[in-house]
C-alpha cells in the first residue's frame, strides 16, 4: 500500500471531547480517543450506543458538535485561528476525507454501477488513475474479495454477501490512510469472513490504520490491536482486546460480554 | 432500552460548551446576488413607470365580476379535469402493468395519441364531437341501435372542456405516475407480500404514499399548466375561463395589456395557493423518509 | 350599445321560407368569435352579451324571418366545420375571397375599406403612400395582411427597402404594438380603426389608406356550401332590409354609413 | 467462487422438467378488450368517412414547404428552448439547495413566478421587451450608462420566443429535477463522500444518472408540452413555426380541420420520434436498477 | 400464539424437485425439503447458494421453475388437474402468503411508517383488526424486540439494528403458521441477538414452523431441530444441528465449517 513513508510524529486520528447531537438527541456525549499509525481499534457496544456516528463522525459525514477530530495531527473539517474555528471550504474537507475509506453498514453500492464500476470510481473520478489501469486495480481488489468473475454485474443482481464484497474493495481501491469499517462483516456468511479477515490482516501488516466496528468478538479479538466499549454515546472502557474480553472493568461492560460470549 | 436517553441529552446539554465556528464564505455568491438585485430592480422600475401596462385600468378591472367568475369556472375546470385526469392516469398505469398485452398496447396507444397531437386541437375536436358525431348510442357493431340519445344532450360544453383537458392530461399523468413507481426499491413490494397484502392494497398503502413523494412536484407542474391550459377551452368553445373573460375586456376596450396583467395576477394568486398545498402535501408524503441533513456543507 | 329593433316585423312571405329545423327552435343562431370590436364583441354585466354592427344586423335578419338571433362565441376554426349543423350562419365580418368561397356560400352585406392606425401626431412620419421599410403591426389571416404583403411586394420590385411586418393573432395585440412605439402603423378594416382611435383617449389616430391597402373589398354572411336555400333566403331577407332602410340605420347607428352595400348578392364577383 | 454456475446452469437446464402452467385467466379483461375495439373502430370510422376531414386537402398540405419548414422551425425552437430550459433548471436546482438565503429566495422567486403566469403573457411580454427597454446596457445602478446596445439588436423575435419559452419551462423542470433528486436514498451520497469526491462530481456522477431514471418521463412531458408551447409564440411575434404555417393556409382557404390534422400529424410524427429517444434514455439509465419481474402474478 | 390446533395430517412444508432459473442462471437446482410442523430448520451454506431464494419460493415472491411446494399439505400457486398445474388468482396466492411470514436480510421497512405503522399494518390491512387493538398487539411485538419507546420513530431515525428488530416485530405481528427468516439477526449487534432467540424459542415452543437461514452457527445449533446444508443451489447434507457440526459427511460441508466454527 502507499504513503506510510509520512513522519509518523502525530497520533493516526485523534479524537477531543468529541459531541454529537441530533437535534436535542445526544448520540456522542464527550469522547477521547487516540488512534496510533498502523492501529487497529474495534469498536463494540450495543445497538444506538453510537458506534455508527461516531465513524460518520471521523469522516465529515456529520459535522460535530462540539470537541475536536484530528487525522494525521491535522484538525478535521476547520482551521483553528485566534481561537475560533473557521470552517474549511467544502473542497478543502473532501480532500481531507479522502484519507479515510468508509464501508458501511448497508452497502450503499452505486446501484447504476456494476461492480467494477463501483470499485474504479473513486480512483478514476477522485484520484484521476486513466480507466485502464483503474480497471486493473478494481480487478485486483475485487479477486481479493473473491468475486472475480461477477464484475460486470449490477448490484441488485448479487446475493446481499456479495454487495458487502463489493463495498470493501470500493473503499480498498482508494488505498485511504484510515479504514472505517462500520460491521463489515454482518452481511458476509462465516466462510467468507476468513477472507476479509485476511485482507484486513494484510492492511494492518502494510501500516494501514484501521477503526472497525463489529459484533464479531472472536474476530475483534484476533485482529484487534486495542478494543473500545461503547454504551449511550460515552466509551465506557478501552484496552487491549485480550485483556478486555477476559477481564473487563466496567460492570456494563461485564454485562454486555456476559450476554455476547 | 433507549428509553431515558431524550431526557438526559437535555440535561447535560446544557454543560456541553458547543463549538463556536465560523462558516465558510462564499463571495462570489453575494457578487451573484448584488447583479441580480440590479436587474429586477431596473425591469421592477420599467415596468411600473411604462405607461403601457395602464395601471388605472389593472386596478379597475382586477376585481370586476365578470372576471372574479373567470377565476371561479377556471378553478373548477382546473379541479374537475384534474380529477379525470388522475382517474384515468391511474387506469392507464395499471393497464400499462398489466399481463394482458391488448391492454398494455391500449395504454400505450392513448399515451401516444393525447401526449402527440396538441391540446387545442383536441378540444376543438371535443367541439366538433356533437357535430361529427350527433346520436351516442349503443348499437350492434355497425348495425342497427339499440339505445342512443343525441350527443349535444351528454357532451356539453362543459364536459366537452373537461374531457379535452381531463383526457389530454390524463396521458401525461400516467407518464409521471409510471416514473414515481419505478423509483421504489423492489424490496417493499416484497415486504407486503409477506405479510400476504394483494396488489391492489400494496399499490395503495405501500407504493402510492411513496410514490407520491416524487409524483407530488412533477403533477404540481400539471396542475399549474392545466390552469393555463384552461384558456384554451375556447376551442370548444367554453366562454366563461378567466382568460376569455378578460380577453373579452380587452377586445371591447381595446388595451390588452393591463387586462393580461389582470389575468396574470389571477393566475399567479392561484398558483401560489396551489404551490402552499404543494409544499404540505409533499411535507405529508416525505415524512419519515426525506433527509434532514444535520451537516450543511 | 344596442340598436332598436322595436320598429321591425316579421315578413310573412320570408319567414315561411325558413328551414323547418330553424323555424322549430325559433332561434337563428350565428358563429362568431365576438372578439373584432366594433362590429362584434362581447359587453354587458355577465361580459357574456355579444354587441356590434354584426349583431344588430344579424337581429334585423332573424326578426325580419319570425325568429330570435343568437350569436354564439366561438374560435373561429370551429365555426366553418359547424356551419349548417351547430350554426346556421357564420356572421364575423368574414371578407369574401375567392378562395373561400370554394368551401362556403357567401351573401355580401358590408362594403368596407382599410384604414391605418399610427400614434397620435405621426411621431415617425408614416407615409401611406410610401410606406417601405417601415414597421407595421397586422393581424394575420386578415385582408389586411395580404395587401401588406402586395405593398411589400411593389416595395421590393422598386427596389426599396422591405416593409417589417410583425403579425398578431389578435388585432388589440398589434394596436397595443403602435401604441407602445413597437411599430409604426397598422392596418385593419376601417370600423375597427375608428373604434380603436376612440378608445385610445387621443393616444392614435387614423389615416386614410392609398391602394391596394384602400381597395375596399366586401364582406359577407358565410353560409353552408350545400344550403342554397339559405344561403337565397338570407340574401333576400338583406335585400329587404336595404329596401326598408333597416340596414342603413344599423349603420348609421355605429357611424359606418360608408360600408353600406346597394345590393347583397351571393357569391359575389370578387377580384381576389 | 461464482465462477462456472452460469454453463454449469446451461448444461443442467436440458435435463429439468418445467412446471407446465395453464396461467390464470382474467376474462374481465377480455370484455373490457373488446368494448374498446367497438369504440375505437366506430369513432375512426366516423372521422374517416366525415366529410368534415377533407381528407384530400390533408394530402395536399402535408408536405407543403411552407409547413415542412414550420417543422423545422418548430423543432429548433423546441430543442434550443429545452436546452436552455435545462440549464436554467440545474442553476435553479443548485440555487435552491444552496446555503445563501438570498439565492434560494431567488430561486424560489424565480419559480413562482415563471410557473404562475401563463406562457402567452410571458411571450408577450418578451416581444414588448425590445419596446419597454429600448437599450440594455450597463450603467451605475439607476445613473449614467457605461455601455449598451439597442434592445432589438439582442432580442430579436427568434430569441425573444426562445427566451420566453425557455425561462418558463425552467421553472418547471427544476420542480421535476428537484422531485428526482429527492428521491435517491442519502446513503448515495454518504457513500460517495466517503471515497472523497467533491459535491459536484457525486452530483454528476452519482445522483444525476440515478434521478434521471425518474426524471426523464416528466421531462419528456415537459418537452412534448413545449413542442406544442412553441404555437404562442406568435405573441412574440415568431411567425415561422408549424402551427402558425398551417393556420395561415386555412385563413386562406377556409378549411381550418384538415389543416389542424396536418399540424397534428406532424406534431404527432416528432411526438413519436421523442418519444422512441425517451423509451432508449430509459433504457440507458434504468440500468441495473429497474426490476425485471421472474413472478408475473 | 394461534391455529396450532389444526391436525397435523401433513409436513408442515413440502418441498419436491424444486428448479429455480433466472434466466439462463440455475439458482435452485432440485430442492426436496420436508419440514414437520413445530419444526425450526436451520439453513446454511456460502454466499450465493441460493438459500434466500430458497425461501423466497416458498413464500412466493419468486415463481419456481419446476417442480412443488406444498405447505400444511396444499400445493402452493396452483391447482393441479389433469396432470396439469393451473396458476391459482393472485388474490389465492395472496391467501396463501399469509400462512408465512418473512423477515427479509435487508430489512425492507416500509419508510413512510413509523415502527409501530409498520408492524401493525399487516394485522389492520389484512387480518382486518380493529385499529385499537392492532395498535396494542405491535406495542406488544415491539415490546418483545425491546423497542417499546420507539415505536413513533420513522425507520430512517433508527440504527441498523433497530430497524431489523421493527422487521421482526411486523412478520411476528401476523402470527403466520411457518416463519421464515433471511439472517434475522446479521444486523443485530450481539447483545440482542439472544433476545431474539428467546422470542424465537417461544415461537418454536407454541409450535411455529420456522425456518431459518443463518451464519451463526452457535444460534443455529442451540435452536434448529434440524440443519440443511446448501451449496450450488443443491441441499448437499442435512440432518440433526448437534451430529452434523460435529461429523459432518459431505467433504463440502466439512470444508465450510472448517472455516466457520
Ligand atoms: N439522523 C438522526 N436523527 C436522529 N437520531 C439519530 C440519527 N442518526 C442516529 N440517531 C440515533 O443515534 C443513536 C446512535 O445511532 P448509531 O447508528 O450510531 O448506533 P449504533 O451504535 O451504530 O447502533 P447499531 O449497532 O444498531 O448500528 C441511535 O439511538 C439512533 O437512533
Ligand atoms: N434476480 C436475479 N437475477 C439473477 N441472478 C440472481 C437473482 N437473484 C439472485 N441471483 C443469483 O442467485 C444466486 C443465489 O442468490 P441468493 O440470494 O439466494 O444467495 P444466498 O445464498 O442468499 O447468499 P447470501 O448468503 O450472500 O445472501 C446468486 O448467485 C445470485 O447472484
Ligand atoms: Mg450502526
Ligand atoms: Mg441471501
Amino acid at each position: 500500500m502507499s504513503r506510510h513513508a509520512t513522519p509518523d510524529r502525530a497520533a493516526a486520528v485523534l479524537l477531543e471531547g468529541v459531541h454529537k447531537f441530533f437535534g436535542n438527541y445526544h448520540a456522542l456525549r464527550g469522547i477521547d480517543l487516540t488512534i496510533a499509525k498502523g492501529e487497529v481499534c474495534v469498536v463494540i457496544g450495543p445497538s444506538g450506543s453510537g458506534k455508527s456516528t461516531l465513524l460518520r463522525c471521523i469522516n465529515q459525514i456529520e459535522q460535530i458538535s462540539a470537541g475536536r477530530v484530528r487525522i494525521g495531527g491535522t484538525l478535521q473539517g476547520y482551521d483553528e485561528r485566534n481561537g475560533r474555528l473557521h470552517e474549511l471550504s467544502p473542497r478543502a474537507i473532501d480532500r481531507q476525507r479522502r484519507l479515510t475509506g468508509m464501508v458501511f453498514q448497508r452497502f450503499n453500492l452505486f446501484p447504476h454501477m456494476t461492480a467494477l464500476g463501483n470499485v474504479i470510481e473513486g480512483p478514476v473520478q477522485v484520484k484521476r488513475i486513466p480507466k485502464a489501469e483503474a480497471r486493473r486495480i478494481g480487478r485486483d481488489q475485487l479477486a481479493r474479495v473473491g468475486l472475480t468473475d461477477l464484475e460486470d454485474r449490477y448490484p441488485n443482481q448479487l446475493s446481499g454477501g456479495q454487495q458487502q464484497r463489493v463495498a470493501i474493495a470500493r473503499a480498498l481501491a482508494m488505498e485511504p490512510e484510515v479504514m472505517l469499517f462500520d460491521e463489515p462483516t454482518s452481511a458476509l456468511d462465516p466462510e467468507l469472513v476468513g477472507e476479509v479477515l485476511d485482507v484486513i490482516k494484510d492492511l494492518a501488516a502494510s501500516g494501514m490504520t484501521m477503526i472497525l466496528v463489529t459484533h464479531e468478538i472472536g474476530f475483534a479479538r484476533e485482529v484487534g490491536d486495542r478494543m473500545v466499549f461503547m454504551d449511550h454515546g460515552t466509551i465506557v472502557e478501552e484496552g487491549q482486546p485480550k485483556q478486555m474480553l477476559a477481564a473487563p472493568k466496567s460492570t456494563r461492560t461485564q454485562a454486555f460480554l456476559s450476554k455476547v460470549l | 432500552m433507549a428509553s431515558g436517553h431524550d431526557d438526559a441529552a437535555r440535561d447535560e446539554g446544557q454543560k456541553v460548551r458547543l463549538n463556536d465556528v465560523v462558516p465558510h464564505r462564499h463571495p462570489g455568491r453575494w457578487v451573484a446576488v448584488a447583479l441580480l438585485a440590479v436587474v429586477v430592480a431596473q425591469v421592477a422600475h420599467g415596468i411600473i413607470v411604462n405607461p403601457n401596462f395602464h395601471w388605472d385600468v389593472f386596478w379597475q378591472y382586477l376585481f370586476a365580476p365578470t372576471v372574479m367568475a373567470g377565476v371561479g369556472w377556471t378553478l373548477m375546470l382546473t379541479v374537475i379535469a384534474m380529477l379525470v385526469a388522475i382517474v384515468c392516469a391511474v387506469i392507464l398505469v395499471l393497464m400499462r402493468d398489466s399481463e394482458n398485452p391488448i391492454l398494455r398496447t391500449v395504454s400505450w396507444l392513448w399515451i401516444w395519441f393525447f401526449r402527440g397531437t396538441p391540446l387545442y386541437t383536441q378540444l376543438l375536436f371535443w367541439g366538433l364531437f356533437a357535430v361529427l358525431f350527433p346520436r351516442l348510442s349503443i348499437s350492434v357493431p355497425f348495425g342497427p341501435e339499440i339505445i342512443g340519445v343525441p350527443t349535444d344532450w351528454v357532451v356539453t360544453a362543459g364536459v366537452a372542456a373537461i374531457l379535452g383537458l381531463g383526457l389530454c392530461e390524463s396521458a401525461y399523468l400516467a407518464e409521471i405516475f409510471r416514473a414515481g413507481f419505478r423509483a421504489i426499491d423492489r424490496g417493499q413490494t416484497e415486504a407486503a407480500q409477506a405479510i400476504g397484502m394483494s396488489k391492489g392494497r400494496i399499490w395503495w398503502r405501500i407504493l402510492l404514499p411513496q410514490a407520491l413523494r416524487t409524483i407530488i412536484p412533477p403533477t404540481g407542474n400539471e396542475t399549474i399548466g392545466m390552469l393555463k391550459g384552461t384558456a384554451l377551452v375556447l376551442a370548444v368553445p367554453f366562454t366563461l375561463d378567466l382568460m376569455f373573460a378578460t380577453n373579452a375586456i380587452s377586445n371591447r376596450i381595446y388595451l390588452p395589456v393591463p387586462m393580461l396583467m389582470v389575468a396574470a395576477f389571477w393566475y399567479l394568486a392561484i398558483t401560489s395557493v396551489m404551490m402552499i398545498g404543494q409544499y404540505y402535501l409533499e411535507r405529508h408524503f416525505g415524512r419519515g423518509q426525506d433527509y434532514v441533513p444535520t451537516r450543511h456543507a | 350599445q344596442v340598436f332598436d329593433r322595436s320598429g321591425l316585423e316579421a315578413v310573412p312571405e320570408l319567414a315561411e321560407r325558413v328551414p323547418e329545423k330553424i323555424a322549430e327552435r325559433g332561434i337563428l343562431v350565428g358563429g362568431a368569435d365576438n372578439a373584432y370590436a366594433p362590429w362584434e364583441f362581447l359587453a354587458g354585466d355577465d361580459g357574456q352579451s355579444p354587441q356590434g354592427i354584426d349583431i344588430d344586423v344579424g337581429r334585423a335578419i332573424a326578426k325580419t324571418l319570425g325568429l330570435e338571433y343568437e350569436s354564439r362565441t366561438a374560435a373561429f376554426p370551429s365555426i366553418l366545420p359547424a356551419l349548417g349543423s351547430k350554426y346556421d350562419i357564420g356572421l364575423n365580418a368574414f371578407s369574401i375571397t375567392n378562395e373561400r368561397m370554394k368551401v362556403v356560400n357567401f351573401v355580401s352585406y358590408s362594403d368596407t375599406q382599410g384604414l391605418w392606425v399610427v400614434r397620435a401626431g405621426n411621431p415617425t412620419g408614416f407615409d401611406p403612400a410610401d410606406y417601405c421599410g417601415a414597421k407595421v403591426a397586422i393581424m394575420s389571416g386578415t385582408y389586411y395582411e395580404k395587401h401588406l404583403d402586395l405593398d411589400n411586394q411593389a416595395c421590393l420590385d422598386a427596389g426599396k427597402p422591405a416593409i417589417e411586418k410583425l403579425p398578431f393573432s389578435v388585432q388589440t395585440e398589434a394596436i397595443t404594438r403602435v401604441a407602445a412605439g413597437g411599430a409604426d402603423a397598422t392596418a385593419t378594416g376601417g370600423g375597427t380603426a375608428a373604434y380603436a382611435v376612440k378608445q385610445s383617449g387621443g393616444r392614435l389616430e387614423n389615416l386614410e389608406p392609398v391602394e391596394p391597402m384602400g381597395k375596399r373589398g366586401l364582406n359577407g354572411i358565410a353560409v353552408a356550401k350545400d344550403d342554397m336555400e339559405l344561403t337565397q333566403l338570407i340574401a333576400d331577407t338583406l335585400n329587404h332590409l336595404i329596401d326598408n332602410g333597416v340596414y342603413a340605420e344599423i349603420y348609421e347607428f355605429w357611424g359606418v354609413s360608408h360600408f353600406l352595400v346597394d345590393e347583397s348578392v351571393i357569391n359575389p364577383e370578387v377580384s381576389n
